[in-house]
């Protein structure tokens, strides 16, 4: 918004004034949508985890098995990573509001850098479970395969899920690589940071998917011996 | 004479000087709402051709003009179109679009731009369903249902209509999104959550079902295309999935999204009889709440449509039970609209006419509803006739007539002009006939155990295929006509200034007719109830600075 | 409107940094929790944990901490995503109706139980 | 109507008799509800209308504590009663009966057939009934491919017996729901799951079943049959090795001559001549003198053409009215004309010609396959209609004459 925006001015029966709320310069109203925005988010995960349970209640037993063959360190790395990531763009934001630009866009690139880093381990636990001939459309996954039903839903929901988690981070990194330009341009400022803010909380639910995601995966079945993985 | 909206607007990228680059970029709501009607009615005419297709060949049984396969893929084409198309983003696009933040006194909605990229979107979805009749093996013949297993292993071209679905989908998300965050936050200065009109109520309930059902859909639709890509079995049977789950994924939505369909229609309802009776609307703050309750308890209901799928039989009796309780709210707003027209002064003009016409066939609708909301009544209706009959009679004579209601009523608002009302009259009368010969029949036949979504039939149900032909023959004249009659009125109809109807909202006090680029020119504050009317006159009355005089 | 030009840098700082040490702690239990506690109930004891975990980063790091309104939304879809489970998980899927003759669920034959487990090497 | 057919609105299970209660316990509440809301609306919009009242008349009248929590309260209890009927009605159908005291019927619903399995009988047998009516597969100029067949066979139950079907799809299938209206009742075959579903028959005779969940280009054409025998009938037939029961169960005859249209044109219980002759009876007096007249040679039998003016006069007179009254009575003489063709019987000697009395197989053939121009008009051709059929076709109306 290059220029200022002047709220209009009601009045009322007695001569008193109110503010109009305009369309325009609405932070509350864009932090407003963004939440409703991240809800849709939450229940289409929810859905996805509903699916997920409804196996799990059919196959307990084969669940715990599967859960158990999946590498947690891998996993558990990937955990940490995030946590700090989420960190360093709470950071960022506050910079920015407290005026450091600068510190921001280094927080910034710090977070894409994790997040990268998110996504090699990512494919090294992918790769690996390629080569165990587990993986979409490929060995124990192939329909033909006798491996149990609940192992392959099993696989399959966590081939989907991590999969469409590893989408979001990687539009995470593209909203972030945007937001540079944008604070580049002056659009994102100490004044006028809806957009940061914005991407921050896309960055905390990301996150937040995880923590849910890792336990019920990774976690579920540790109890049930088998050592983590490979 | 001032500008109105038709000579300038505002754009999402630069100030372009052709008209038709104004119209393709424009931001402003009107001209958007105005955009969503021209393109559905386009689209509904493909989907009553394909209604008219299916009833043509249902007149005898045996085949007559189209062979089995297309006769599935124009059901399908049908209820897509309908559904996805036009019903589902219906009235919150066109009318939410167009009159909600007048009704509010807002100078757009929260989010113009992003509104402008809905509308492309659900072109583009729109673009993607229907391009589907020529890319690959032909439309899908799934039904609008996409039953897993038979959409994961049929050969014609399901992924481009779920892409399609899932797309408008995303658009029904924004828009939803885009009306919260417009209610929330633009309502003029002291008007209150109950100080809304009831259109603005039925918006608001509807927003949040489109904004918490439909990833459920969404996602449920990623799931079959990651199923049909990558073959994991999350549905087929085969690799151990069970199409039951889809049933409920599907439902979950699609569900809430009759509600979705249902609740703006009964805030152009609510609009519209307190000013045609002339007097204040009985029980506001229940017809207000029964909108939201409807939605609530819309969410738990889905099972309803699996009564037959094998389900464990303890969910149906849960689902029997808790479908009972969305009947309740509506029964509320029935019974208020009623005593709304107690001791009024009934004006029985078009949109009126319309409005009591629907009261009597979603009556039908709805307590058709209730009959197969009944389980062991249900076994033997599901998947008939039956149903078809209860949900036509819910949509189209619930959704689609409210719609043309508002069609009616808030046409002198978008054109400034009027249309013919004895012809617009004589249009009702015929669509409401025909309405009736069109689709009471088919209660009997699907009684009488006819199924749905066949192609062809035992002898015995002809004579009411054949009324039932006949009727939709009259209703689709009814509906032409109906056409050119609002056409003409917008073409040579009579101006007739800003408030012809003396309404009290809000979107009837402007400063022209059309209305102008931003709306009002001062927005008021609002310290007055929506209806209010006092021995058959509207109280409220602004001066040009939209200060209270009265 | 709305837009808040002083920040308490330091103090929100600190509170980030506490956040993260919680989520980290909680982290470890997560790895722990096996053999520590719970262990025939591994499942509720890690979506206890997420759950703590989640509500940390709600509440500070996506600041929902005195947002009412927003709250009040959130509770509400996450109410709806509960309704769901307990319908289709508790009262549907849980009452399976002839599970052991339907072949979805039928017990699994000859060895197939081994070839599952990807082979170490 | 023909008779075979009346399924829809005759109670034939147990439990029939429940759900139709909660129908029209619901049908009546339901009117009570719309007429609440209907009539008084009419009634104010007369009489509260523009022309009548004055505006000092109108009143805001916005509340009614009483008359609300009526509205809310009268309507609640009576949607509790409608979920009573609805639930009792269900928990008849969904309760299973014992196993031992049932017969349990394994079927199996494909793209596009039922399929049934009963248990082994006294000798170890097992019966095992295919498939229902399925299409013949025809080649773009209209020659048979491959045979479709109409499932003469059905579902064959004992009347007044618990029966159990134990439902399923093969893995790769879709989802079919088996619907059988005279029962009311209805559950999906969901492939990967069985379902069941159980009746006891009321009443001796035939009643459709009916695919109602959609499963693709032939969903309409999945059709079966279920036959409710006599005890001793069934129990005859269970302990032996035939497929389909002794007995003339050969209504299938008449779904056919539905499914295919040619009531739209032929009446098949009276005589009525509707556009084309009354299959009841064989020929018409007119007819045969037409023929007699004219000679015929449309219906393409190998024989050739039938000559014109065999017989003339009084002989042809008397010759149209004995085959029009179904060659019963004394023979004229003058039928020698005939015979030579024909046969002494007008049987049309085993396929050499048509048949005179009744129709059979062979002269359906005939007309399905050539169609037939005859005195009244056109009939069209029928030819993708298989033997089996057409022999159940002519069964039926052989029955039907007598
Ligand atoms: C606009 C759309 C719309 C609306 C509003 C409704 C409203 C209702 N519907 Fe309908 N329905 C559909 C669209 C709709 N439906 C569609 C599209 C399908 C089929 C989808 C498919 O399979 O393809 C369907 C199918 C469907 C089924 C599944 C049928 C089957 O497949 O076996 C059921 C079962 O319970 C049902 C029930 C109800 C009920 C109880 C209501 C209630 O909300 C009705 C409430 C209304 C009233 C009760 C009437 C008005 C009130 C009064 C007159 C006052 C007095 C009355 C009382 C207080 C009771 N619907
Ligand atoms: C909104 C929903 C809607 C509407 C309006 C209609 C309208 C009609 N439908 Fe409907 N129909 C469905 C939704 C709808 N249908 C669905 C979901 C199915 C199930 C599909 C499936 O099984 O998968 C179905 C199935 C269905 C069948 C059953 C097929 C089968 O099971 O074998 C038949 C059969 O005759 C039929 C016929 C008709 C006819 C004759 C009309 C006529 O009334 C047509 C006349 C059209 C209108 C009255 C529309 C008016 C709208 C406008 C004029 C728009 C104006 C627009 C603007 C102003 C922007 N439909
Ligand atoms: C379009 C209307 C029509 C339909 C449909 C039709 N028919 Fe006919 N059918 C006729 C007419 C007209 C005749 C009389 C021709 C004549 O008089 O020689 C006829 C004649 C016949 C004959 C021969 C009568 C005779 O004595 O030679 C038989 C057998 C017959 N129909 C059976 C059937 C059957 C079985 C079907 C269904 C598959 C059927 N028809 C469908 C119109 C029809
Ligand atoms: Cu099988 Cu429909
Ligand atoms: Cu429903």
């Amino acid at each position: 918004m290059a220029h200022a925006y002047v709220p209009e001015i009601a009045v009322d029966r007695e001569g008193n004034e109110h503010i109009v709320q305009g369309w325009q310069d609405d932070f509350y109203g864009g932090k407003l949508g963004f939440w409703l925005f991240m809800l849709t988010e939450v229940m289409m995960f929810g859905g996805m985890f509903l699916a997920l349970a409804y196996y799990n209640t059919l196959h307990p037993q084969e669940f715990l098995e599967a859960s158990a063959s999946l590498n947690r360190l891998l996993g558990g790395t990937n955990t940490v990573i995030l946590l700090v990531s989420a960190l360093t763009m709470g950071l960022g934001l506050l910079k920015m509001r407290a005026g450091d630009v600068k510190g921001a866009k280094l927080m910034i690139w710090a977070t894409i850098l994790l997040a990268t880093i998110f996504l090699v381990i990512k494919g090294f636990e992918w790769s690996a479970e390629y080569h165990h001939g587990i993986f979409l459309m490929h060995g124990e996954m192939l329909p033909e395969s006798t491996m149990a039903f609940g192992k392959k839903l099993f696989f399959g929901m966590y081939f989907t899920m991590t999969g469409l988690h590893g989408v979001h981070i990687i539009i995470g990194i593209g909203l972030m690589l945007w937001l540079l330009k944008r604070i580049n341009a002056n659009k994102v400022n100490p004044q006028h940071y809806i957009l940061y803010f914005n991407i921050a909380l896309y960055w905390d639910i990301v996150h937040l998917i995880w923590v849910f995601v890792f336990p019920y995966y990774y976690m579920m079945g540790a109890a049930t011996g088998g050592t983590s993985g490979h | 004479m001032s500008k109105t909206y038709f000579d300038e607007t505002h754009c999402a990228i630069g100030h372009p000087k052709s008209t038709f680059m104004q119209w393709m970029l424009t931001i402003d709501h009107k001209r958007i709402g105005i955009m969503y009607a021209a393109v559905m009615f386009t689209f509904f005419f493909v989907a009553v051709a394909t209604a008219f297709l299916m009833r043509l060949e249902l007149f005898a049984p045996g085949q007559q003009y189209i062979d089995g396969n297309t006769f599935n893929q124009a059901f399908t084409l049908h209820g897509v179109i309908m559904i996805f198309l036009f019903i589902v983003p219906g009235i919150p696009a066109i009318f939410g679009n167009i009159v909600m933040p007048l009704m509010i006194g807002a100078k757009d909605v929260s989010f113009p731009r992003l509104n402008w990229f809905t509308f492309w979107l659900y072109i583009l979805g729109c673009i993607i369903a229907i391009s589907s009749l020529w890319v690959g093996n032909g439309f899908a013949d799934t039904g609008w249902t996409f039953y897993a297993p038979y959409s994961l292993t049929t050969g014609t071209n399901v992924i481009f209509t779920l892409v399609a679905a899932f797309v408008l989908g995303m658009a029904s998300i924004l828009t939803g999104l885009n009306f919260l965050v417009t209610i929330h936050r633009l309502r003029a200065p002291g008007m209150t959550f109950f100080k809304m009109p009831l259109f603005v109520w039925g918006i608001y309930a509807t927003a949040w079902i489109q904004l918490l059902a439909t990833p459920v859909v969404g996602i449920t639709l990623i799931l079959a295309i990651m199923e049909k890509y990558f073959g994991i079995g999350i549905f087929d049977p085969a690799k151990g999935g069970d199409p039951v789950l889809f049933e409920h994924l599907f439902w979950i939505y699609s569900h809430p999204a009759v509600y979705l369909m249902i609740l703006p229609a009964f805030g152009i309802m609510s609009e519209i009889i307190p000013v045609f009776s002339r007097r204040e609307i009985f029980g506001y703050r229940t017809i207000a709440l029964s909108s939201a309750s409807i939605a609530g308890i819309g969410y738990l209901v889905w099972g309803h449509h699996l009564y037959t799928s094998g389900m464990a039989d303890i969910a149906k009796t849960v689902f029997s039970f808790l479908t009972f309780f969305v009947a309740i709210p509506t029964g509320i707003k029935f019974y208020d609209w009623i005593a709304t027209m107690y001791k009024g002064k009934i004006v029985l003009a078009t949109p009126m006419l319309w409005a009591l016409g629907t009261i009597i066939t979603f009556a039908i609708g709805g307590l058709t509803g209730v009959t197969i909301a009944m389980i062991g009544v249900d076994i033997h209706l599901q998947d008939t006739y039956y149903t078809v009959a209860h949900f036509h009679y819910a949509m189209l004579g619930g959704v689609v007539f409210l719609l043309f209601a508002g069609l009616h009523y808030w046409f002198p608002l978008v054109t400034g002009r009027m249309y013919n009302e004895p012809r617009a009259k004589i249009a009702f009368y015929l669509n409401f006939i025909g309405f009736n010969l069109l689709w009471f029949p088919m209660f009997i036949a699907g009684y009488l155990g006819m199924p749905r979504r066949y192609f062809d039939y035992l002898p015995e149900f002809q004579i009411y295929h054949q009324a039932s032909f006949i009727g939709a023959v009259i209703f689709i004249a009814g509906l032409v006509y109906m056409f050119y009659v609002l056409i003409q009125g917008w073409v040579k109809g009579p101006k007739v200034g800003v408030n012809p109807w003396r309404a009290t909202t809000l979107e009837w006090h402007l400063p022209s007719s059309p209305p102008p680029l931003e709306n009002h020119s001062k927005v008021p504050y609002v310290d007055f109830d929506p209806y209010e009317y006092y021995h058959g006159e509207p109280v409220v009355k602004f001066d040009e600075n939209m200060r209270r005089i009265d | 409107m709305g837009i808040k030009t002083t920040v308490n840098y330091q103090e929100e700082k600190a509170v980030y940094f506490k956040v993260l040490a919680g989520l980290l702690l909680l982290t470890a239990i997560t790895f722990i929790q096996p053999h520590l506690f719970m262990a025939q109930s591994t499942f509720m004891a890690q979506m206890l944990i997420a759950v703590i975990k989640a509500w940390l980063i709600v509440m500070y790091y996506m600041h929902l901490k005195g947002e009412k309104l927003i709250g009040a939304m959130v509770i509400f879809a996450l109410l709806l995503v509960l309704v769901f489970f307990v319908i289709v998980i508790g009262i549907d899927v849980s009452h399976f109706q002839f599970k052991g003759e339907s072949y979805i669920t039928e017990p699994i034959t000859t060895g197939v139980t081994q070839s599952a487990t990807p082979t170490h090497h | 109507m023909s008779n075979s057919l009346q399924g829809f609105d005759v109670r034939a299970a147990t439990f029939a008799a429940d759900v139709e209660q909660a129908f029209w316990v619901n049908f009546w509440i339901s009117i009570v509800l719309f007429l609440s809301v209907v009539a008084p609306m009419i009634y104010f919009a007369w009489k509260y209308n523009a022309n009548k009242v004055k505006n000092e008349d109108v009143e805001n009248v916005t509340h009614n504590t009483a008359l609300e929590i009526a509205w809310t309260l009268i309507p609640t209890a009576m949607l509790m009663v409608l979920f009573y009927y609805g639930y009792t009605s269900m928990q008849v159908l969904r309760t299973m009966p014992a196993e031992s005291e049932s017969i349990v019927v394994k079927v199996e619903g494909l793209k596009w057939q039922w399929r049934y399995e009963y248990p082994a009988n006294a000798n170890g047998h097992i019966h095992k009934i295919g498939g229902a009516f399925q299409k013949p597969k025809i080649d773009d100029k209209g020659k048979v491919i491959e045979k479709g067949t109409m499932g003469i066979t059905a579902l064959y139950v004992p009347v007044n017996t618990n029966v159990i079907l134990e439902m399923s799809a093969p893995k790769n299938d879709v989802i079919h729901s088996f619907f059988v209206p005279a029962f009311r009742m209805k559950e999906d075959v969901v492939p990967g799951r069985t379902t069941k579903q159980w009746f006891n028959a009321t009443e001796v005779g035939e009643y459709d079943i009916e695919c109602a969940e959609y499963c693709g280009t032939d969903h309409s054409y999945m059709y079966s049959r279920l036959v409710v025998l006599p005890q001793k009938e069934y129990d005859a037939w269970f302990n032996s090795a035939e497929d389909t029961p002794k007995g003339n169960f050969t209504k299938t005859g008449d779904a056919l001559l539905q499914r295919h249209g040619c009531t739209q044109c032929h009446s098949i219980l009276t005589d009525e001549m509707k556009i084309g002759p009354s299959l009841k009876t064989r020929l018409s007096k007119e007819q045969v003198l037409h023929v007699i007249e004219k000679g015929q040679n449309k219906l393409g039998y190998d024989m050739g053409a039938m000559p014109a003016g065999l017989a003339t006069g009084t002989d042809a007179q008397e010759i149209a009215a004995y085959v029009a009254g179904g060659l019963k009575g004394e023979k004229p003489a003058s039928f020698a004309a005939c015979t030579a063709c024909h046969g002494e019987d007008g049987r049309g000697m085993g396929g050499l010609s048509p048949d005179l009395v009744g129709y059979d197989a062979t002269l359906l053939g005939h007309v399905f396959k050539n169609g037939k121009e005859g005195m009244i008009g056109r009939m069209p051709a029928f030819p993708e209609i298989p033997e089996d059929e057409i022999s159940a076709i002519a069964k039926y109306l052989e029955n039907i004459g007598k």
